[in-house]
C-alpha cells in the first residue's frame, strides 16, 4: 500500500487481467501512439479471456486492490472463437453474485478493447483510476481481508433479519404404494437397493438410509427429510449397489439430472420413485425426471421472499450482513458435504498448490469459500437447501444459491436440473447473451 | 368454452350487413358461438391511421380492451381493414405499452388475439366446414381477391405467402370450386378513395375485373367490404355492360350457399350485380 | 532454489528517461530466488544477448526475466538466446517496461515504482515456470478433395503435381461441376466446357489422384495430420471396371422424359446415363428411383444389351476408410430456386428462368442446342428482361449478402442474348452494377455500348401473367421512379448464389465453421481466407462465399499450397501452450472427477474421454484428457474447471497466482 | 417558416420502428405502388424516401427537403395497400412513412393544397371526428358529412337511393359506442 500512496492523496492500486491478443496488444498500442495515462494500474496477461478465473478478482480484493478490471477481445473476435463469450457469462452471473453480497460493483470494471483500441485501453483505463480516486481505498474490502479473528459474533444493530429459518422436519408416514412398488423392484431383483428415509434411532427425525430388500424397505418413512438423498451417491459403497432406487422429491429428480449432465451417472442405472412436495406418490421413471418449470428449481416461495427482502437492502447492508454472516462460518464444511453437486473429489479450498484462499476460519478465507461455492454451484444449484439446513452456524446459505439460480433465468433463461442433455450453463453461450456492464 | 369473440364492424353494420349476416350463418351451422364485443368502437381505418397516430392507436386498443374485460382471447374481424387494424395495434402494444396505460388498462393487451376470416376458416373449422358442404360449386371458376390488407404487411399478419396467397383457394377448393390463377389477387381496389378520389378505384377496378374476365372467371370472392364496395357498385361506371359484368360474392356467402342456406338468409340479393346467375350455372 | 536471472534494458532513452533503471535492477537483486541481476543499454543487441547466455553459464541460472519491451516483440528473441544457452526457452518471461510502462508515463518515481512491481511479478512467476518442449505429430501425406468443380480439380491437381497423392470425392457420377453447365465465360466469353474438360480429363488420369465419384463423405476422426474419413460409394449399378462408356444402355433405355439435372430441368434424360457427353468418368448411373427394373423388376433392358456385362442391379453401396493428413473443402453453391420468389410469376412460371437455366439454354450443347427459345413454346423470345438481385440483397425475405457473380454474368446473358437474336431487346433490372475484377468493366460497358443491351435501375416488384403475357412491374428509379410495366417474352433472374442446402451437415462432420447464411467460415476474413479453424481443414471456391472462376481458382491453387506447406515439414510442430488434465499417484489418478464441463466449452472439441482401468481392465474411473494436437491453449476449460484438476501450460494455476501476489511488496 | 424540432425521417423511425435511412434507393416500392401512375402520385414513393434521407444527410437543405416531402401529393394519394412495405428488400415501412407525413402534415400545416387533397383530407376528417364522437360510423351521416365539406353535393347522387333500395344504407344511425376513454387516451398520449 504504502508504495503508490502519495502524499497529496490516494492512488488506488488496479490490478488488470487482460487477454494476449486484444487488450494486451491494445496496451501496446498506447504505448507505441505515447498516449499517457495513470500509472496505478499492473496488468496480468493471460492468453484469453476464457482463462481469467474468478478467483483472481476475489484474490486480487482480498490481497489490497482497490479496483480490478477484466478486458479482452470484442465479441465474435475471440482468437479462440468463442473465449471471451463463455467469460462474458461467467462475469454476468459474477457480477450478479457480487452484487448480492453488496459489494461496490464500481470498483470490478470490464471492457471490450481491442488491438486497435489503445486510445480505449487509456481512456478506461484514466477513468477507472479517477473513479477509484473519488472513491477512496476499499475499506470495507480491506477490513474483511484483515479479519484474520475467526468467529465474530454479528454486530448488535447490523444484522439484516431474514424470515429464513432451518427446516427441522417430524416423522411422516410414507404412500403405502411406494413402499410396495419399491419392494416389488427389490424382490424381483430389477433394482440392488433403493435410496429413501427411515426414521433417526433417536429422534423423531427422518434419516437418509438405503434398502436392499423388500423387507427392509418395511422401515421406509415419508421423504420430508432435510438433506438430499442424492448426496449418498457420492458414496462408494452405494455405487457399487446398481442399478439403484431413490425416493426423489422435485429437489432430488433436479439433482440426478444434473448428475446425469456432468456425466457423473448413467441415467439407464437410475430408476426414480417420484413424490410430490406432499409426499404423494407419482410414480417410477428414468431420467430424465420431469420437474416444474415455473420457477428456480425447488427453491421455496419464502427463500425467494427472503431474497427479494435483502436485495431491497443497500449494497452496504447487504455487505456488513454477509460479513458478519461469513464470520460465523466455523469450516466444518458441513455445507459441502451435504450437497449433493459438490461432487470433486478434491475441493479447491483444499487445494495448496497454489492456495488460492485461506483454509482458517477467518475473515477473507470465509467469504472466498462462501463465494467460491456459490459460484461453483451457479447454473446447478436445485435450491434443496441441504446446506442450508446443515450448516451449525445457521448461515442463510441458501440465498446466495437462488440469487445465482435467479441470474441464470433471467439472463440466460436456463434452469438447473430440467435437461440433462443441455450444455453446462458456464460452458454454453450465445452470441446474444445481453449484459449492460461491459465498457 | 368462452365462444369467440366478434367484431363486426362499422362495414358490417351498415352497407356490408350481407357479410355479416353470411357469417353469422355460416357460424351458426358450424356451431360457433360468436360473441360481439360490447360497447365496440370504430377501428379509425381507413382515416385515422393517416391524420392521427394517437386517434389510430387508441381506438383498435379499446376493443380489445373491452374483449378482453368480456373473458375474450381471439377476436374475429371479418372487415379485413378492421383485422389489419386490430392486428397492428396488437403488434404495436407489444412495443409501447404506454397505449395501454393511456387507457388505464393493465399490461398484456397484446395478448387478445385479432383473428382473419381466413385463419379462422383455414385453422380452427374446416374439417367442420367440409362436413358441412351439401351443395357442391362444381363447375364455378372463382377469383378469389384477397386485396390488400388480409394478408399484408406479413410482419402483421403472420401470413408468409403473401405474394401468392392460396388459403383462399383452398377454401373454394374445399367448397367443390374451381379457383383461377390470375394476377390481381392482391393488388389494391383503391380504398377509401371511393369517395375522395374516384379515379383510382374506377382505374383499379377494371384492372382488377379485366385480370379476371381474361382467365374466364365467373365471379369474384372476397372478404372485404370495402373491395366488395368498390368492385360491386362501380362495374357500371367502369364501363362494363351488364351481361358482362361478374359477381361480387363474399367467402361467407360462398361457404353458406355450399352448405345449402338460402339466398335471403345469405344477402345475395341485396347486391347490385346480381349473384343468381352464377349459381344457377352451378346448379346446372 | 531457484537462480533467477533479471536483465533490465534501458532501450536507449526510451525506458531509461522514464524509468531509474539501475535502481529497478538493484531492487531486483534483492528478490529471493534472484543471483544476478544488472541493466545494460540495449539488451536486444548482439552484446546484450550475449551477456545473457554468459550470466546464464556462469550463474547457472535456472530462469531468466527481461525487462524491456513488450513480449510480443521481442519474447522470441531472448527465448532463443536463452535456448543458445542450453536453458529451455519456456524459462524466459518478459517483464514489459516500455509500452505499459516508460512510454505511457511521465512521472519517473512512478513510473520507475511500476517497473519494479511488474519486474518483481515476473520474477515470482519464473519461479514456478517449467520447461516445455514443442509438440511434435507425426503426419500423413496425402490429402483429401471434397467436391469435383472447378475448385476441387484446381486445387487436387496443384496439390497432385506437388507430388502428393490426392483423393477427390464428388457425390454427383462426374466432375464438373457448375462450370461445366455454363455456356460461356466472362470477360473473354471463351466456351466453357473448352476450357473445363481437358481439366477434367487431367484429374481423372493423373497418377496422384484418386477419383471417388457418385462418393459422398460420411465422417471424419482425428486431427490435422491424422485425419481418417469414412466415404460412402453409392451404388451405380454398373461396374466400371467393365463398362466402357458405349452408350448403348441408355440409348435404348425406355424411361427417357426424366428431367435433366445437368439441363436444370430444360432438357431431358434416361433412367441411366452420364449427366452430360464428356462426363469423368465415362461411365453411367442407374438412377434407381425411376428405373423400371428396380420399380417392378421388369425391363432390365440395359442389361440384355450390354456387350461387356457391366450392368448390375444388386450392386450396393460400400463404405470406405482412408487415413488423409490434410484436406480442401470445395463443395461449391447452387442457385436460389426461383420458387422462392412467389412474386416473381408465383415461382413457377416455364419462362422465367434462373440464371443457370438461361446458361444452358444459351450453351451449343444445352437442350435447344445453343438457340434462344423459351420454355413454354419454343418461340424465340422478341424482349427478354434481366432481373438481378433475385434473392440478393434483400434482407428482409431474402439474403443480405450480394452474390457477387451475377453483375457479371446478367451482362453476360444480355449480350448472348443479343449475339443471337439481333433485333431481340434485352432489358436489366439492376440497382448497382458491380463489376471489381479485371476487363469487367470493360466488358459491362461493351455490353451496353456495343451490344445495345438497356439497363434500368430498378428493382422488380412483381412480374405477373397477363392472359399468357408476362409483365415485369418497374420503375425508372433515375427518372424520378416513374413506373414502367414491361412485357416481356422470357424473363431471366439474376438468380443469387445460395450455399448448398445440406452444407451444414457436412460442416459438423467436418467441425468447420459456417456463418448465418451458410456460408463456411475461414479462420481470418483477411489474413488466414483459406484456413478454417480446424487446423488442416482448407477452403477452396464458393463454398465460402460467392465466387467467379478466376477467384476459384486462384483460392484452390491457394489451398494448395498450404496443404504442400503443411506437408512439406518432417513432421508437425506446435507452441506447447497447452491445456492439461492433472494425473497423480494412484489410487487416485487425477483429480478429475470426469464432468465434462469442459469438453462442454472446448471450442476445438481437443477434450477426449480417458477410461482409466487396472490390469485386470476393470473400469476405475472415466477422466478429462486432452488431445494434444486439437488444443489451441485458450483456458477456457481451466476456468471452468471446479476441482482445478486443469491446467494450462505457460499459464499454470501456480504461475499466474505467483505473478499476482507478487504485485503486492 | 416551420420550426423542426425533429425530422421526419426520426418520427418515421420512431412510429415505424424502421428507418428511411436504410432505403437503397432499387425503386421496388415505386415499381409496384398501384397510385405511383401518371395522373395520381407527382412524387414516387422512392424519391420520398430520398427526400427523408436527404433532411437528414443535408441540415442545410432539411427544411427544404422537408416541405417537398410534405407538400407532395404523394402521400395524400397513397392507398394504405402495404405492397411497398411488403416488399421493401430494406424492411422499410414506407405506407407506415406516408402516415407519418399525413399527420406531420397537418400538424405543421404544411401540405398539397390541391383541390383532390383537400377532397382526401376532408373525408379523413370527417370521417374520425364521426368514429370519436360516435363511437361507430353511420355511412350515411359520413357521406353527408363529407358532401357539406367538400361541397360536391352531387357527386354518386344515384349511388344512394340504389344503396338504400339494396338495403345498404340506413337512413337511422344504429347503436353507437362510448369513446370518453379513447379521447382521454389520445389527449394523454399528446403530451408525453
Amino acid at each position: 500500500m504504502s508504495e503508490v500512496t502519495k502524499s497529496d492523496g490516494f492512488e488506488p492500486r488496479i490490478t488488470a487481467f487482460v487477454c494476449k491478443w486484444c487488450t494486451y496488444a491494445g496496451a501496446d498500442l498506447a504505448g507505441t501512439s505515447r498516449m499517457t495515462y495513470a500509472p496505478n494500474v499492473r496488468a496480468l496477461m493471460l492468453p484469453c479471456t476464457g482463462r481469467i478465473d474468478v478467483s483472481f478478482v476475489i484474490r486480487a480484493f482480498l490481497q489490497g486492490a482497490d479496483g480490478v478490471i477484466v478486458s479482452g477481445c470484442h465479441p465474435g473476435d475471440c482468437h479462440y472463437t468463442a473465449g471471451n463469450y463463455r467469460a462474458r457469462r461467467r462475469w454476468i452471473l459474477f457480477r450478479d453474485l457480487l452484487d448480492t453480497l453488496g459489494f461496490d460493483l464500481r470498483r470490478f470494471e470490464l471492457a471490450w478493447i481491442s488491438a486497435a483500441e489503445g486510445a480505449k485501453w487509456v481512456k478506461t483505463i484514466q477513468a477507472f483510476t479517477d473513479r477509484l480516486r473519488e472513491l477512496g481505498p476499499y475499506t470495507a474490502m480491506h477490513n474483511l481481508a484483515d479479519d484474520r479473528a475467526p468467529g465474530i459474533a454479528p454486530q448488535a444493530g447490523t444484522d439484516v433479519l431474514l424470515d429464513l429459518a432451518q427446516a427441522k422436519p417430524d416423522v411422516a408416514s410414507v404412500d403405502p404404494q411406494l413402499v410396495a412398488d419399491i419392494a416389488e423392484a427389490l424382490d424381483g431383483g430389477k433394482l440392488k437397493a433403493v435410496v429413501g428415509w427411515m426414521k433417526a434411532p433417536t429422534l423423531n427425525r427422518p434419516r437418509p438410509a438405503w434398502f436392499a430388500t423388500a423387507a427392509a424397505a418395511k422401515e421406509m418413512v415419508s421423504p420430508n427429510g432435510t438433506g438430499n438423498l442424492v448426496r449418498l451417491l457420492k458414496k462408494r459403497q452405494l455405487r457399487a449397489l446398481l442399478p439403484l432406487g431413490l425416493v426423489a422429491r422435485a429437489c432430488e429428480a433436479g439433482a440426478l439430472n444434473v448428475l446425469a449432465q456432468e456425466a457423473n451417472i448413467d441415467p439407464a442405472a437410475i430408476t426414480v420413485f417420484t413424490v410430490d412436495r406432499n409426499g404423494r406418490y407419482l410414480g417410477a421413471q428414468n431420467l430424465p425426471a420431469d420437474l416444474p418449470t415455473d420457477r428456480p428449481v425447488g427453491f421455496s416461495d419464502e427463500t425467494l421472499k427472503a431474497l427479494d427482502q435483502l436485495m431491497a437492502k443497500s449494497p452496504e447492508e447487504r455487505w456488513t450482513f454477509w460479513t458478519s454472516q461469513s464470520a460465523k462460518c466455523l469450516r466444518c464444511y458441513a455445507c459441502r458435504a451435504s450437497c449433493p453437486l459438490c461432487t470433486c473429489d478434491q475441493c479447491i479450498m483444499d487445494k495448496n498448490q497454489p492456495q488460492w484462499f485461506p483454509t482458517a476460519a477467518d475473515g477473507p478465507g470465509n467469504f472466498a469459500w462462501q463465494m467460491i461455492r456459490a459460484f461453483h454451484l451457479a447454473g446447478r444449484c436445485v435450491g434443496c437447501g441441504a446446506c442450508h439446513n446443515a450448516c451449525p452456524a445457521g448461515i442463510p446459505l441458501i440465498l446466495l444459491n437462488a440469487a445465482m439460480a435467479r441470474s441464470a433465468l433471467k439472463n440466460f433463461d436456463h434452469r438447473a436440473g430440467v435437461d440433462p442433455k443441455a450444455v453446462p450453463l458456464q460452458s454454453d453461450f450465445r452470441t446474444d447473451d445481453k449484459e449492460d456492464f461491459i465498457l | 368454452m368462452s365462444g369467440l369473440g366478434y367484431y363486426p364492424g362499422c362495414s358490417l353494420s351498415g352497407s356490408a350487413s350481407e357479410y355479416d349476416r353470411s357469417l353469422r350463418a355460416v357460424a351458426g351451422q358450424l356451431g360457433v358461438e360468436l360473441r360481439e364485443i360490447p360497447e365496440w368502437v370504430c377501428c379509425g381505418a381507413t382515416s385515422a391511421h393517416a391524420i392521427d397516430h394517437n386517434a389510430a392507436l387508441c381506438l383498435a386498443a379499446d376493443t380489445l380492451a373491452k374483449a378482453r374485460r368480456a373473458g375474450l382471447t381471439e377476436v374475429l374481424a371479418p372487415c379485413a381493414m378492421c383485422y389489419q387494424r386490430l392486428a397492428v395495434v396488437a403488434h404495436e402494444l407489444k412495443q409501447n405499452p404506454g397505449i395501454a396505460t393511456a387507457l388505464d388498462e393493465a399490461p398484456g393487451l397484446e395478448n387478445i388475439k385479432p383473428l382473419s376470416v381466413l385463419a379462422w376458416l383455414n385453422n380452427g373449422v374446416s374439417d367442420a366446414l367440409q362436413a358441412k358442404v351439401t351443395r357442391s360449386l362444381t363447375g364455378l371458376k372463382v377469383a378469389c381477391y384477397y386485396g390488400c390488407l388480409l394478408v399484408r404487411p406479413p410482419k402483421i399478419t403472420g401470413i408468409q405467402q403473401v405474394e401468392a396467397p392460396r388459403q383462399m383457394e383452398q377454401l373454394v377448393t374445399l367448397l367443390g370450386g374451381q379457383p383461377v390463377r390470375w394476377s390481381m389477387a392482391t393488388e389494391c381496389c383503391g380504398a377509401s378513395f371511393a369517395l375522395s378520389q374516384k379515379s383510382t378505384v374506377l382505374r383499379q377496378g377494371r384492372q382488377i375485373y379485366d385480370a379476371a374476365r381474361k382467365v374466364g372467371a365467373d365471379v369474384f370472392c372476397l372478404a372485404c367490404p370495402m373491395c366488395h364496395a368498390n368492385l360491386d357498385m362501380r362495374q357500371g361506371e367502369m364501363g362494363i355492360p351488364a351481361e358482362a359484368q361478374l359477381p361480387v360474392i363474399y367467402l361467407t356467402q360462398l361457404i353458406g350457399w355450399a352448405m345449402g342456406l338460402d339466398a335471403t338468409t345469405l344477402g345475395l340479393d341485396k347486391h347490385f350485380v346480381p349473384t343468381a346467375g352464377a349459381f344457377a350455372k352451378e346448379k346446372s | 532454489m531457484s537462480r533467477i536471472g533479471v536483465f533490465i534494458c534501458h532501450c536507449g532513452e526510451n525506458i531509461g528517461k522514464t524509468v531509474d533503471c539501475p535502481r529497478v535492477a538493484e531492487s531486483a537483486r534483492k528478490l529471493p530466488g534472484v543471483v544476478y541481476a544488472v541493466d545494460y543499454r540495449y539488451t536486444c543487441s548482439e552484446p546484450g544477448q550475449a551477456q545473457i547466455r554468459d550470466a546464464i553459464k556462469e550463474h547457472k541460472l535456472t530462469g531468466v526475466v527481461v525487462g524491456a519491451c513488450s513480449p510480443r516483440m521481442h519474447e522470441k528473441t531472448f527465448r532463443k538466446t536463452c535456448a543458445a544457452a542450453g536453458l529451455n526457452p519456456y524459462l524466459c518471461e518478459i517483464a514489459n517496461l516500455r509500452e505499459q510502462c516508460s512510454w505511457v508515463h511521465t512521472d519517473r518515481e512512478q513510473a520507475t515504482r511500476k517497473a519494479i512491481d511488474i519486474v518483481r511479478s515476473i520474477v515470482a512467476r519464473v519461479q514456478r515456470n517449467t520447461p516445455l518442449a514443442p509438440i511434435r505429430v507425426p503426419l500423413t501425406r496425402r490429402a483429401l478433395v471434397i467436391g469435383g468443380g472447378i475448385a476441387g480439380i484446381q486445387a487436387a491437381l496443384d496439390i497432385a503435381d506437388g507430388g502428393t497423392e490426392v483423393i477427390l470425392v464428388e457425390r454427383t457420377p462426374s466432375l464438373g461441376g457448375h462450370m461445366a453447365q455454363l455456356s460461356e465465360t466472362f470477360p473473354t466469353l471463351d466456351c466453357s466446357q473448352c476450357i473445363l474438360t481437358p481439366r477434367m480429363v487431367e484429374a481423372a488420369s493423373h497418377p496422384n489422384i484418386r477419383l471417388e465419384t457418385y462418393s459422398e463423405v460420411e465422417k471424419l476422426g482425428g486431427y490435422v495430420g491424422n485425419f481418417e474419413v469414412t466415404i460412402r460409394r453409392k451404388a451405380r449399378s454398373i461396374d466400371p471396371k467393365k463398362c466402357t462408356g458405349c452408350g448403348t444402355c441408355w440409348q435404348k433405355c425406355p424411361v427417357k422424359k426424366l428431367p435433366s439435372e445437368f439441363d436444370e430441368g430444360l432438357g431431358l434424360r434416361a433412367a441411366i446415363g452420364i449427366p452430360f457427353p464428356q462426363a469423368v468418368p465415362n461411365k453411367p448411373v442407374i438412377d434407381r428411383a425411376n428405373c423400371i427394373k428396380f420399380k417392378n423388376g421388369k425391363c432390365g433392358a440395359c442389361q440384355k444389351l450390354c456387350q461387356t456385362g457391366a450392368v448390375d442391379f444388386t450392386q450396393e453401396d460400400e463404405i470406405i476408410t482412408e487415413k488423409v493428413g490434410a484436406i480442401v473443402v470445395a463443395t461449391g453453391f447452387q442457385v436460389l430456386p426461383k420458387d422462392q420468389l412467389p412474386a416473381y410469376a408465383d415461382g413457377d412460371h416455364p419462362d422465367v428462368l434462373t440464371g443457370l437455366q438461361f446458361e444452358r439454354l444459351a450453351s451449343a450443347s444445352g437442350p435447344t442446342g445453343g438457340e434462344i427459345r423459351r420454355p413454354s413454346d419454343g418461340k424465340e423470345p422478341q424482349t427478354v428482361v434481366f432481373v438481378q438481385c433475385a434473392g440478393s440483397r434483400d434482407r428482409e425475405k431474402g439474403r443480405a449478402y450480394c452474390s457477387k457473380i451475377c453483375c457479371m454474368y446478367t451482362a453476360k446473358h444480355a449480350m448472348l442474348y443479343r449475339h443471337k437474336v439481333h433485333g431481340g431487346r434485352a432489358i436489366v433490372l439492376c440497382m448497382d452494377v458491380r463489376t471489381p475484377g479485371k476487363g469487367y468493366d470493360e466488358f459491362y460497358r461493351r455490353a451496353i455500348e456495343q451490344d445495345g443491351v438497356i439497363y434500368l435501375r430498378s428493382r422488380a416488384a412483381r412480374i405477373y401473367r397477363d392472359n399468357g403475357q408476362l409483365v415485369v412491374q418497374a420503375a425508372d428509379t433515375l427518372n424520378g421512379g416513374e413506373r414502367l410495366d414491361i412485357k416481356a417474352d422470357l424473363v431471366v433472374l439474376g438468380s443469387a448464389a445460395i450455399p448448398q442446402p445440406d452444407v451444414r451437415t457436412l460442416a459438423q462432420k467436418l467441425g468447420v465453421g459456417y456463418d448465418a447464411d451458410g456460408w463456411l467460415s475461414e479462420a481470418h476474413p483477411k489474413l488466414r481466407p483459406v484456413e478454417t479453424n480446424t487446423a488442416g481443414i482448407f477452403l477452396a471456391g464458393a463454398c465460402q462465399g460467392p465466387k467467379d472462376i478466376p477467384d476459384t481458382v486462384a483460392q484452390a491453387s491457394a489451398a494448395a499450397a498450404k496443404t504442400l506447406a503443411l506437408f512439406a515439414a518432417k513432421e508437425l510442430q506446435r507452441d506447447p501452450i497447452i491445456a492439461r488434465v492433472n494425473r497423480c499417484a494412484p489410487p487416485v489418478f487425477s483429480t478429475c472427477i470426469g464432468c465434462f464441463t469442459c469438453a462442454a466449452a472446448c471450442p476445438y472439441k481437443a477434450i477426449e474421454r480417458e477410461e482409466i482401468r487396472d490390469r485386470k481392465g476393470g473400469l476405475i474411473k472415466v477422466v478429462a484428457r486432452v488431445n494434444e494436437s486439437l488444443c489451441q491453449g485458450c483456458g477456457t476449460c481451466v476456468s471452468l474447471c471446479r476441482s482445478k484438476s486443469m491446467d494450462l501450460d505457460g499459464f499454470t494455476e501456480e504461475e499466474v497466482f505467483a505473478a499476482l501476489e507478487a504485485l503486492v511488496e | 417558416m416551420t420550426t423542426v424540432s425533429q425530422t421526419l425521417a426520426n418520427l418515421v423511425h420512431q412510429r415505424t420502428g424502421t428507418r428511411p435511412l436504410d432505403c437503397y434507393q432499387c425503386g421496388r416500392c415505386a415499381a409496384g405502388c398501384p397510385q405511383n401512375v401518371p395522373g395520381e402520385m407527382d412524387i414516387s414513393p422512392t424519391r420520398i424516401m430520398r427526400l427523408l434521407q436527404g433532411e437528414t444527410a443535408f441540415p442545410e437543405k432539411a427544411v427544404e427537403y422537408a416541405r417537398q416531402a410534405l407538400t407532395a401529393e404523394t402521400p395524400w394519394l397513397c392507398a394504405g395497400c402495404q405492397a411497398c412495405t411488403t416488399r421493401c428488400p430494406q424492411g422499410v415501412d414506407i405506407a407506415g412513412a406516408m402516415d407519418v407525413l399525413r399527420q406531420e402534415g397537418l400538424k405543421r400545416r404544411m401540405t398539397a393544397t390541391t383541390k383532390r387533397v383537400r377532397d382526401i383530407q376532408a373525408l379523413h376528417r370527417t370521417f374520425l371526428n364521426s368514429a370519436l364522437r360516435h363511437g361507430r360510423i353511420h355511412e350515411l351521416f359520413l357521406v353527408i358529412g363529407y358532401k357539406l365539406r367538400t361541397g360536391h353535393l352531387f357527386q354518386d347522387a344515384a349511388l344512394g337511393p340504389a344503396m338504400m333500395a339494396k338495403g345498404k344504407l340506413h337512413l337511422l344511425p344504429g347503436k353507437s359506442a362510448d369513446t370518453s376513454r379513447v379521447k382521454t387516451a389520445v389527449e394523454r398520449l399528446k403530451t408525453p
